[in-house]
């Protein structure tokens, strides 16, 4: 026979004000299975707390109703005064008598009625209650950060100097991201490249990081605190250990003329290469589909002339195991090429080209050192369109989103180019300036002011060339939607930022949820917007959507102080409302049918079948199991499942019914 | 012979004559043979669709029941703009059941969705190896492939080719032997929707495409369209007033070009018909030496040119 | 008594409803005292079967409320009930149960007005229909049992 | 066609394929009943013509059927359909059953395995007949009061015998929820209660499962129309969700279309 304690609590007037508490608690008094119930002042106050302790002692209560406000504001507070008088605190319910009652009903029998009705309904669930023992789960304390451009350099440094260990994996041969291919930054028009590559080289030097680049995820498997992850080490084909980044391989590679993805295809490369001087690490990889020893089994030339005999051919790809505890996800993004837009040539034009490509255009250590040429003749552009919003903001395209950073871009490419073509004339086609930001709006009135880049608010409906130019139509809805068309040099078409090729397969490897636009999708866009719906999982950068870089940092260091939350702790300790598939006798072990219907049901991927087994191996039964370090409570499983073989604790099918059974 | 729909509408009984002479003179080459529609109507394209949206779906919707109902599943439209409405009712009926059932309840005929229109571009892409074979005169011209609007707008809707830059056409071109040029005015607008309301802006907006096309170094446009045809044909006076210049290049339906490589006289194909002389330059240099026979430069053209 | 009081029964989500109702009552605004709430972790959680026995029960109305799309705690919770709500409402009411008297809702955290409105309108609109006799008496005797009023 | 499906019963048994072929047989009083056929010698006393709609594909499931050994059965359309469900509830498992397909034309279908027959049965529209649509839109066209009322007449007579369940393929839970009574979701006695609770939880549990075999229907003692029930949330499914998703139930899409959510 269950001994439930009721509490009925005054909250001063704003209970008992229009709720006859006294009354409440005789009524619960007659409640079968009710041996002590009591109404005073103030249940939350220390005397309150007390009373309901020394009640649990004397009369030995297996559980406890307290009727006072909301359990969102007070549940913590009883549920840890009934634990500290021993009875285990998951048999402690409220009955929310004031925001549910006393606050929003006028004085009378009635809303006294209602409230002894729900605190009929909770003694009845609490008979059912179950004492339940927190979760604890052990935490491998190492994070894996998968990306090594700014975001990721930025999570690493932070987790690392808090004390922890961090592998950090890269698919290109450096790291260093897009952030390395940029000229300058907005709105300050510093070096990208000075403020960037002393992070890159502290996470090379860095004792709790440890780098894989020309390296890629495997695969992860387990739960927040308990990763398990295998990466892929792609062979570079060069003894990284004997390799001292001298260059004399690249130097003499006969093969030279391969588009450098680093200078965005505006610059040449050769088969062995470092993709630019400042990469870290500085140590070269072999492109094995352009290497002619690769293809064609002669030439070696690289091996003849290293000085310390690092090439090797016949290297393969490593896996490597490595256990953690977090991941960070900073994969990044891309840009789309100019091939994507029919109507402005379909990347027929040599000279229409993106954002990235002016880039380097612009940049000091690029292709044209620093100076503006196009890349059809190498002629300086007497003048540059801009199209902003090419692609973003498009439904048309497939792109409703704004990409955020090609305003400020674009505002940032024209001025550059006036800076260095001062008799050039500069165009900007957009369709708003979004310049949201500190020092943004400045800078792009700048740009037009100071700098006397022509803004037209339109858009671009075709690119073609004629007579040698580039013939840009558009229309100046500003100026009675005239059509316009400039016979331009150049066009730089501002192109939407995309996720990064491969981040769905990424996605679905780390059961991360993810936007139909592949960008990773973070657990709450307002409050949690650094983690994803995967315990332990963490986005920082532009893979959850295009962003800046300052907002990228901050994002990152957000994740890092994420993960270093989680890593303050050797356990986890996680509330134990959590789904479980019931286990019977046999020979039923379970109601699971093991049909796995509610799989695909769960937000959190906790559920997989698990086989039944009985002492000697035999398998005898295929049915659901959840995962508890993954489960979140939702009970969505729970309405799904027919033969109700999975519940979920706090909330059992039990426990409401008989909840609903009494009101 | 395989049997296949047929919808001519009343471009091709009419201003585009030579449109539905040079089909049926090409299509004995391929193995096809037409079925008429039954007892077909106006597919209310350039009017009804400005002014009734039931009408506008009730009229096409009646063509696509009648052709179901005479067993027809793939049904030939030439005219770009007959095709468009065709898909679009099409599209518009899947959408909205309830506006199915009305329309069912205007026609008295139940649309049954079994129908496939196919535009002339995507009939003979399905054939380009009997095109090929049956080619005896390969045409080796540069031409300017010219597609409107009506085969590619909306895209969402008639899902075909790459909008912004369609390929079928060059490539079916390519098939015969002839070097499609890469210029801008694919798609461009020919001003056809304001023939009647604003013949000077016509003039002005289809002289650009002609521009364009002689400036990629087109000698012929091909088209698929009668309304593309009208205007870059019939209008050319206006144009080349526009201009200031005199264009010559003249303007075939693809399945005229493609009968000129099967080796059809110039009468089959009603190239007789146009208004600017089908006429190709005679010298291309030895390296081009044409082999191409010049089917329309030694005959007396049927009208002679305004300009 | 005068008038009849129809009984209802709300079921509602944790994060979005419940707080919602919460904020109602921090808000003081007042609504009809016939409404009692069942609360439960997620929309998602709530079986179609928990509806059919608080008409069992006697409720005259009943309410389900949860996040509106997209704002789903577990962010998908309300997506599966909302397909479940679809077929299962659709088969009630093909089976002739009054669907009028189920009402569902979206009410945020932030809607503490929205839901004394919600309350209001159901318990006026019920109270209109009159008592669920229909459901009541197909059953001979009490459906349930176990459970004894103790006052 | 007869004789090929004879004869493709004996070669799987002889053959050693399998050991039991689950196919139709003469009953009494020109009923049909379902024939376990062990020896191929047996396999002559296979019958088939219309009469023979039972979804064999129940016995697939049973603890009694699984014991004799991997079945083959004599599967028309809808039994089908049923195996490539029980497939996607991971109750069958490729190489546990052979199927000897009956084409809509009675025709004997070979398929070299279960993939094949999914295939096979997919590109067969799944939609009611137009009978049943219109039964469905009869009942629809009522008013909510005589729908009520028809419902309480048809189940008043329902002894809640639950031959629907047992005849059901997809009712292969082995501890029903009617069944569980802690909670008591479904009242006991066989009243107007007991009996809705019941109609509607099976209805439930079959949305987005049922393949419409009729079954349960023909099952019923007492001829009532329960399959309308699974008929209506088959339309209403492929007409709210597009019926794409394998299971609608646990599939969702974020913009799925509703009127009444306010």
């Amino acid at each position: 026979m269950s001994r439930i304690g009721v509490f009925i609590c005054h909250c001063g007037e704003n209970i008992n004000g229009t709720v006859d508490c006294a009354k409440v608690a005789e009524a619960a008094s007659r409640v079968p299975g009710v041996s002590h119930s009591v109404d005073y002042k103030y249940m939350c106050s220390d005397p309150g707390q007390s009373m309901i302790k020394e009640a649990i002692k004397e009369k030995k209560l297996t559980g406890v109703v307290v009727g006072a406000c909301s359990p969102r504001m007070h549940e913590p507070t009883f549920r840890r005064a009934c634990a500290e008088a021993g009875l285990n605190p998951y048999l402690c319910e409220m009955a929310n008598l004031r925001e549910h009652c006393s606050w929003v009903h006028e004085k009378s029998e009635a809303t006294t009625r209602k409230a002894v009705d729900l605190i009929k309904s909770m003694i009845e669930k609490v008979k059912l209650n179950q004492p339940l023992q927190p979760i604890k789960v052990p935490v491998t304390r190492a994070a894996l950060v998968l990306g090594g451009g700014i975001a990721g350099i930025q999570a690493s440094l932070d987790i690392a100097n808090a004390g922890h260990q961090v592998i950090m994996v890269e698919r290109e041969p450096s790291i260093g991201g897009h952030m390395s291919q940029l000229s300058e930054t907005f709105p300050t028009l510093d070096c990208s490249q000075c403020i960037l590559t002393p992070r890159m080289v502290e996470v090379a030097q860095h004792p709790n990081i440890t780098l894989h680049t020309y390296s890629e995820l495997e695969s992860l498997e387990g739960f927040i605190g308990n990763f398990k992850a295998k990466i892929r080490n792609k062979a570079r084909c060069v003894d990284e250990k004997l390799c001292t980044g001298c260059g004399m391989c690249a130097q003499k590679c006969p093969t030279k003329k391969i588009s450098s993805e680093f200078n965005a295809g505006l610059g040449m490369r050769s088969a062995i290469y470092v993709p630019f001087p400042q990469a870290v690490p500085n140590k070269p990889v072999i492109d094995k589909d352009h290497c002619t020893f690769f293809q064609k089994g002669k030439c070696k030339v690289c091996e003849k002339v290293c000085p310390t005999k690092a090439i090797r051919y016949d290297q393969e790809d490593r896996i490597i195991d490595v256990e953690v505890g977090a991941v960070v996800l900073a994969t990044g993004f891309d840009v789309l090429g100019t091939d994507f837009f029919p109507e402005y040539g379909y990347g027929r034009y040599k000279d229409v080209i993106n954002g990235l490509q002016f880039e380097r255009l612009a940049s000091a250590s690029g292709p044209t050192l620093g100076v503006i040429k196009r890349p059809s003749d190498g002629k300086v552009p007497e003048t540059v369109v801009f199209v902003a919003c090419a692609g973003s903001r498009d439904p048309a395209k497939g792109i409703e989103y704004c990409s955020k950073i090609c305003c400020m871009y674009t505002a940032k490419h024209a001025m550059l180019y006036k800076h260095k073509v001062h008799e050039g004339s500069a165009y900007v086609f957009y369709m708003d300036i979004r310049a949201g930001g500190k020092m943004y709006d400045e800078f792009v009135r700048r740009a037009i002011e100071e700098d006397d880049v022509k803004y037209v608010r339109g858009r671009v409906s075709r690119i073609y060339e004629e007579d040698g130019k580039l013939v840009v139509k558009g229309a100046d809805t500003l100026l009675g939607h005239e059509p316009l068309e400039i016979r331009a040099d150049l066009v730089v078409l501002a192109t939407a930022g995309v996720a990064s090729s491969g981040a769905e397969e990424l996605a679905q490897k780390l059961h991360v949820s993810y936007d139909s636009h592949h960008f990773f999708a973070e657990a709450h866009p307002k409050l949690r917007p650094v983690e994803t719906n995967t315990a332990g999982i963490f986005l920082a950068g532009a893979c959850q959507s295009p962003r800046d870089i300052p907002e990228t940092v901050s994002q990152a260091s957000g994740a890092a102080s994420k993960v270093a939350g989680l890593f303050s702790q050797e356990e986890l300790t996680r509330e134990p409302l959590v789904a479980v598939v019931n286990r019977t006798a046999p020979p039923l072990y379970s109601t699971c049918t093991g049909c796995g219907l509610c799989m695909p049901a769960c937000p959190y991927q906790a559920i997989e079948m698990e086989e039944i087994r009985t002492r000697d191996g035999t398998v005898v039964k295929v049915a659901a199991k959840v995962n508890p370090g993954l489960c979140q409570g939702c009970g969505t499983c729970v309405a799904l499942c027919r033969v109700k073989a999975i519940d979920l604790q706090g909330y059992t099918n039990e426990q409401i019914y008989a909840e609903l059974m009494a009101l | 012979m395989t049997k296949i729909g047929y919808y001519p509408g009343c471009s091709l009984l009419g201003t585009a004559r030579e449109y539905d002479e040079s089909l049926r003179a090409i299509l004995p080459r391929m193995g096809v043979e037409l079925v008429d529609v039954p007892d077909w109507n106006c597919c209310g394209a350039s009017s009804a669709h400005m002014l009734n949206h039931e009408l506008s779906l009730s009229l096409p919707a009646r063509i696509l029941s009648s052709a179901e109902n005479k067993g027809i599943t793939d049904m030939l439209v030439p005219c770009a703009a007959c095709y468009n409405r065709f898909v679009m009712t099409i599209h518009e009926l899947n959408e909205d059941s309830k506006l199915r059932a009305r329309v069912a309840d205007i026609t008295g005929l139940d649309y049954r969705g079994t129908i496939h229109p196919l535009n002339i571009l995507e009939f003979l892409e399905k054939r380009t190896d009997a095109v090929k074979a049956a080619t005896a005169l390969p045409f080796e011209r540069n031409v300017a492939c010219y597609y409107g609007c009506l085969l590619v707008r909306p895209p969402t809707v008639m899902k075909f080719d790459r909008s912004e830059d369609p390929r079928t056409m060059d490539d079916l071109m390519s098939a015969v032997g002839a070097n499609p040029v890469d210029w801008a005015f694919k798609v461009e607008c020919c001003g056809a929707g304001l023939s009647i309301t604003s013949p000077a802006l016509v003039g002005k907006l289809s002289g650009r495409i002609i521009e364009n096309a002689v400036k990629s170094g087109a000698e012929a446009i091909i088209v698929a369209c009668p309304l593309c045809h009208a205007n870059l044909d019939m209008r050319r006076s206006a144009i080349n007033k526009a201009a200031g210049k005199k264009y010559t290049v003249p303007v075939l339906y693809i399945t005229q070009a493609v009968g000129l490589a099967m080796g059809l006289k110039e009468k089959e194909l009603g190239l007789h018909r146009h208004l600017v002389k089908v006429r190709f330059p005679a010298d291309r240099g030895a390296a081009q030496a044409p082999t191409h026979a010049q089917p329309a430069a030694d005959s007396e053209p049927a009208q002679t040119e305004e300009a | 008594m005068s008038e009849f009081e129809p009984k209802i029964i709300a079921f509602v989500c944790n994060w979005c409803t419940y707080a919602g109702a919460d904020l109602t009552g921090t808000s003081r605004i007042k609504y009809a005292s016939n409404v009692r709430i069942v609360r439960l972790p997620c929309t998602g959680r709530i079986d179609f079967m928990l509806l059919m026995k608080a008409f069992s029960r006697g409720a005259d109305g009943v309410i389900v409320s949860g996040c509106h799309p997209n704002d789903c705690h577990y962010t998908s919770g309300n997506f599966h009930a909302r397909r479940r709500w679809i077929v299962f409402k659709s088969l009630l009411d093909f089976m002739g149960i009054d669907v009028r008297r189920i009402h569902f809702a979206w009410v945020s955290a932030a809607e503490g007005a929205k839901w004394a409105e919600v309350v209001n309108s159901v318990v006026n609109d019920v109270r209109a229909l009159g008592p669920y006799d229909g459901y009541k008496n197909l059953a001979p005797i009490a459906a349930d049992w176990r459970i004894q009023d103790a006052g | 066609m007869l004789a090929k499906m004879r004869q493709k019963a004996k070669d799987l048994l002889s053959s050693g394929v399998v050991s039991t072929v689950i196919g139709y047989g003469e009953g009494s009083g020109n009923r049909v009943r379902a024939l376990f056929i062990r020896k191929p010698d047996d396999a002559d006393k296979l019958i088939l013509d219309e009469r023979c709609v039972q979804n064999l594909a129940v016995y697939l499931t049973k603890r009694e059927v699984r014991a004799l050994g991997r079945p083959a059965v004599v599967a028309r359309v809808p039994v089908m359909r049923t195996i490539q469900q029980l497939m996607f509830e991971k109750q069958v498992a490729e190489g546990e059953v052979a199927v000897i397909g009956i084409s809509p034309d009675s025709q004997v279908l070979d398929f070299p395995d279960l993939k094949s027959m999914a295939e096979y049965v997919s590109a067969i529209p799944f939609e009611l007949s137009a009978d049943e649509k219109a039964a469905v839109e009869k009942l629809e066209k009522m008013t909510a009061g005589e729908r009520w009322n028809f419902w309480l007449d048809v189940l008043s007579g329902c002894s809640k015998c639950y031959a629907c369940r047992q005849s059901c393929p997809l009712c292969y839970c082995e501890r029903c929820t009617v069944e569980c009574n802690q909670p008591q979701w479904v009242s006991v006695p066989s009243h107007g209660l007991g009996n809705l609770e019941w109609h509607i939880m099976r209805a439930m549990h079959l949305a987005g499962r049922c393949v419409n075999c009729g079954d349960c229907f023909r099952a019923c003692p007492l001829e009532i129309p329960l399959n309308l029930l699974t008929q209506k949330i088959i339309t209403d499914i492929a007409d709210k969700f597009g019926g794409a998703d394998e299971y609608a139930l646990n599939a969702f899409k974020p913009d799925d279309k509703e009127d009444f959510i306010r």
